[in-house]
C-alpha cells in the first residue's frame, strides 16, 4: 500500500471515530506496527500544524482525534449548529474539582469538603459521562466510590490526571501533592 | 424478477414465505411481470387462478399480512363476477369510459404501486453508495465556551435502546410454535364446516376471532387455507369498512341482502 | 485576513457544525460574499478531492458537509466506536418512498398505496431520524402529517429534494411529477 494511502486511511478512521482512537486500534486495522502508526500519526498531526488548517489533530486520553483548530474558535463559536451543552453550574464543577484532585472518593467525603449535600450535582456529573462508579470503600457501610472518567480527559483536553493544574492555597498548608494522595 | 422465490402450483407441498412479498400489490404485480402481461389488460380470471394457487401454497408468518390477502383474493373474485355482467345502464355525463371496467380501480393502484417499488429500489441503491461515506461521530473542541458536541456514548445508548425496544415488541409479537404434543388437527375440509356452523350462529364473524385458539402454525395455515376456499366458492365474504380496520367475515346471502 | 487563514476558518467551520454547512452561513460569518464563499469551498473540496485525503467536502442536504473518502470504507467498517446501522427494510424503503414523493401525507394515505398496514415501519423511520411530524391534516379525525427530515438528504445523499432519483415508467402514462406534486 501506498504511504500515502496509509496516511489518508489513518485520517479517515480519526476522523469516523466517536472516541479517539488508539495507536494500537489503527495498527490492527492497518496491519501495520504500532511504532509506525505512532509516527504517521505525527507526521499528519504536524501536517496540519504546519499548515495552519482549520482543524488538528490532538492527542487525548490515550487517543487521537480531530477539533477545530482554537485560532478559530471565535469564528465557530458563531455557528447556529454546533452542539451545545449548557455549562457546568458552580456547584457542579466544585463537586467535579473535588472529584478531580482527590480520586476515588465518597459522596460523605465531598460533602465533608464542600459543606453542602451533592447528590444533584453527583448525577448530572454522572449524567454527562465526567464522573463513574468506581467499586465501593472498605469500611462501615461500604460506600461508593468516585472517579473521573475518560471523557473526563477528553473533555478538558488533558492526557492524563497528572496534566491537571496544580493548585496551591496559599490560606491552606496542603499542598497539591498532598491532596492528590489524600485516599 | 429471478431474485424472488418461484412457485410451483402443482407441488402442494412446496411453500413458499408470504413475507417474501410486501404486500398483496407486491404479489399481483408479480404475477403479472412473471406471465408479461399487460398490465392495462390484465385477463382477471386468469391471475385471480395464479394469485389464489399461490395462497394455497403459502408459508403464514403474519396473521394480519394473511388478511391483507384474503381481502385482495376478495376484491379479485368480485371483479372477476363483475366482468361477467352486462354493463349496468348509465347516464351520458357519467365520467369516461375507463371507469366502466372493473379493473380500472385495481390497474391504477398497481401502477402507482410500481412506481413505489422502482422507487424504493432506487432509495435502497443509494443508500447503499452512501453507506461507504461516514459522518463524523465525535470530537471536542478544545474552546470551553463553544463546549462539547453530544455524548457519544449518549449516542450508544439511544441505539442500544432503539435495539432492545425492537427486540421486546418482537417478542411480544404471538408465536405459532408451541410444537411438540401431537395434536388432533381438523383439515381444510373440516375447518371449512367449523367456519360456516360459527357463522351460522353468529355472522359477520371478525377475522382474526377464527384464529384466537390457534396454538400451532400449521393450525393456521388450515384456517387460512378455509377461508380461502370459502371465498373461492363464494360460501363467504370478507369486508374491511375503514382500511386496515378489523376484516369481518360474513355468509354470501347476507351479503347480496345487504347490498342488493 | 490571508486566503489561507479563511480558507482554514471554512475548513473549521463545516467541521464544527453538526449539519451540513450552508455558503449563506458562512458567507455572514466571514463577512464575505456568498458567490466568493462559495468559490473557496469549491476550492477546499477539489484540494481534498485531488490529494486523495481520508477525509473529503461533501455537497450535501443544501450544504457543506465532511465525510470519510468512500474508498477507505472497508477500514473504517473495522473500528469499534463508529455508530452502524443496518440498512433499511424493503418495507421502510417503501414507506419511505411514498413519504418522500408525496410529502406530506398521512399514514392512511401510504396505508392506501402500499396495501399494508405501515406502523411499524413509520416507527422505525421515525426512530432514525428519517422522517418528521409536520402538523395535521385537516379534516375528519385531523390525521398528522409526515415530511422528510433535513437527514433523510443526509442519509441518501441528496442535495434537495428535486435530487430524488426520477420513476419514468415507459410503459405508464403517469409521471413522477403527478407524484410529487399530488398534495
Amino acid at each position: 500500500m501506498r504511504l500515502g494511502k496509509i496516511k489518508g486511511i489513518i485520517e479517515a478512521l480519526i476522523f469516523a471515530s466517536s472516541e479517539p482512537v488508539s495507536l494500537r486500534e489503527i495498527a490492527e486495522i492497518l496491519k501495520i506496527h504500532e511504532a509506525t502508526a505512532g509516527e504517521l500519526v505525527e507526521e499528519l498531526k504536524e501536517e496540519y500544524e504546519k499548515n495552519r488548517r482549520g482543524i488538528q489533530i490532538v492527542q487525548v486520553a490515550g487517543g487521537y482525534h480531530f477539533v477545530t483548530n482554537p485560532d478559530y474558535a471565535e469564528f465557530v463559536r458563531k455557528m447556529k449548529k454546533v452542539p451545545r451543552q449548557a455549562p457546568l453550574s458552580q456547584a457542579a464543577l466544585e463537586t467535579l474539582a473535588v472529584i478531580a484532585y482527590k480520586q476515588p472518593v465518597t459522596r460523605a467525603e465531598i460533602e465533608a469538603l464542600r459543606g453542602v449535600k451533592v447528590e444533584s450535582s453527583l448525577n448530572t456529573l454522572l449524567e454527562r459521562g465526567l464522573i463513574e462508579e468506581k467499586g465501593r470503600k472498605e469500611g462501615p457501610g461500604r460506600p461508593i466510590l468516585y472517579v473521573t472518567s475518560s471523557y473526563f480527559l477528553r473533555h478538558f483536553g488533558l492526557n492524563d490526571l497528572n496534566e491537571l493544574p496544580k493548585v496551591e492555597d496559599p490560606a491552606d498548608n496542603l499542598s497539591t501533592e498532598v491532596i492528590i494522595n489524600a485516599e | 424478477m429471478k431474485k424472488w422465490l418461484s412457485f410451483k402450483r402443482q407441488q402442494p407441498e412446496y411453500r413458499v414465505k408470504l413475507d417474501v412479498f410486501e404486500g398483496p400489490l407486491d404479489l399481483l404485480l408479480y404475477l403479472i411481470e412473471q406471465a408479461e402481461i399487460d398490465i392495462y389488460d390484465i385477463p382477471i380470471a386468469y391471475i385471480t387462478e395464479e394469485y389464489l394457487a399461490y395462497l394455497r401454497n403459502v408459508e403464514l408468518d403474519d396473521f394480519h399480512q394473511a388478511g391483507n390477502f384474503l381481502i385482495m383474493a376478495s376484491t379479485l373474485m368480485q371483479i372477476k363476477a363483475r366482468m361477467l355482467l352486462p354493463a349496468p345502464p348509465r347516464l351520458e355525463e357519467e365520467t369516461g369510459e375507463e371507469e366502466d371496467d372493473p379493473r380500472w380501480e385495481l390497474v391504477e393502484k398497481l401502477l402507482e404501486y410500481r412506481k413505489i417499488k422502482k422507487a424504493a429500489a432506487l432509495l435502497g441503491e443509494y443508500e447503499e453508495k452512501w453507506s461507504r461515506f461516514y459522518s463524523r461521530s465525535g470530537g471536542a473542541f478544545p474552546d470551553r465556551e463553544c463546549e462539547t458536541p453530544a455524548d457519544p456514548v449518549g449516542d450508544l445508548t439511544l441505539w442500544d435502546l432503539v435495539q432492545a425496544f425492537k427486540s421486546l415488541l418482537e417478542s411480544l409479537t404471538p408465536r405459532f410454535e408451541v410444537e411438540g404434543m401431537p395434536q388432533e388437527e381438523p383439515s381444510v375440509q373440516e375447518m371449512m364446516e367449523k367456519i360456516l356452523s360459527r357463522l351460522g350462529q353468529k355472522s359477520p364473524l371478525p377475522f382474526s376471532a377464527l384464529f384466537a385458539e390457534l396454538t400451532s402454525r400449521k393450525m393456521m395455515v388450515t384456517s387460512f387455507l378455509a377461508v380461502l376456499e370459502l371465498i373461492i366458492r363464494q360460501k363467504i365474504k370478507v369486508r374491511q369498512d375503514v382500511l386496515f380496520g378489523e376484516i369481518e367475515i360474513f355468509r354470501a346471502e347476507e351479503g347480496h341482502r345487504e347490498t342488493g
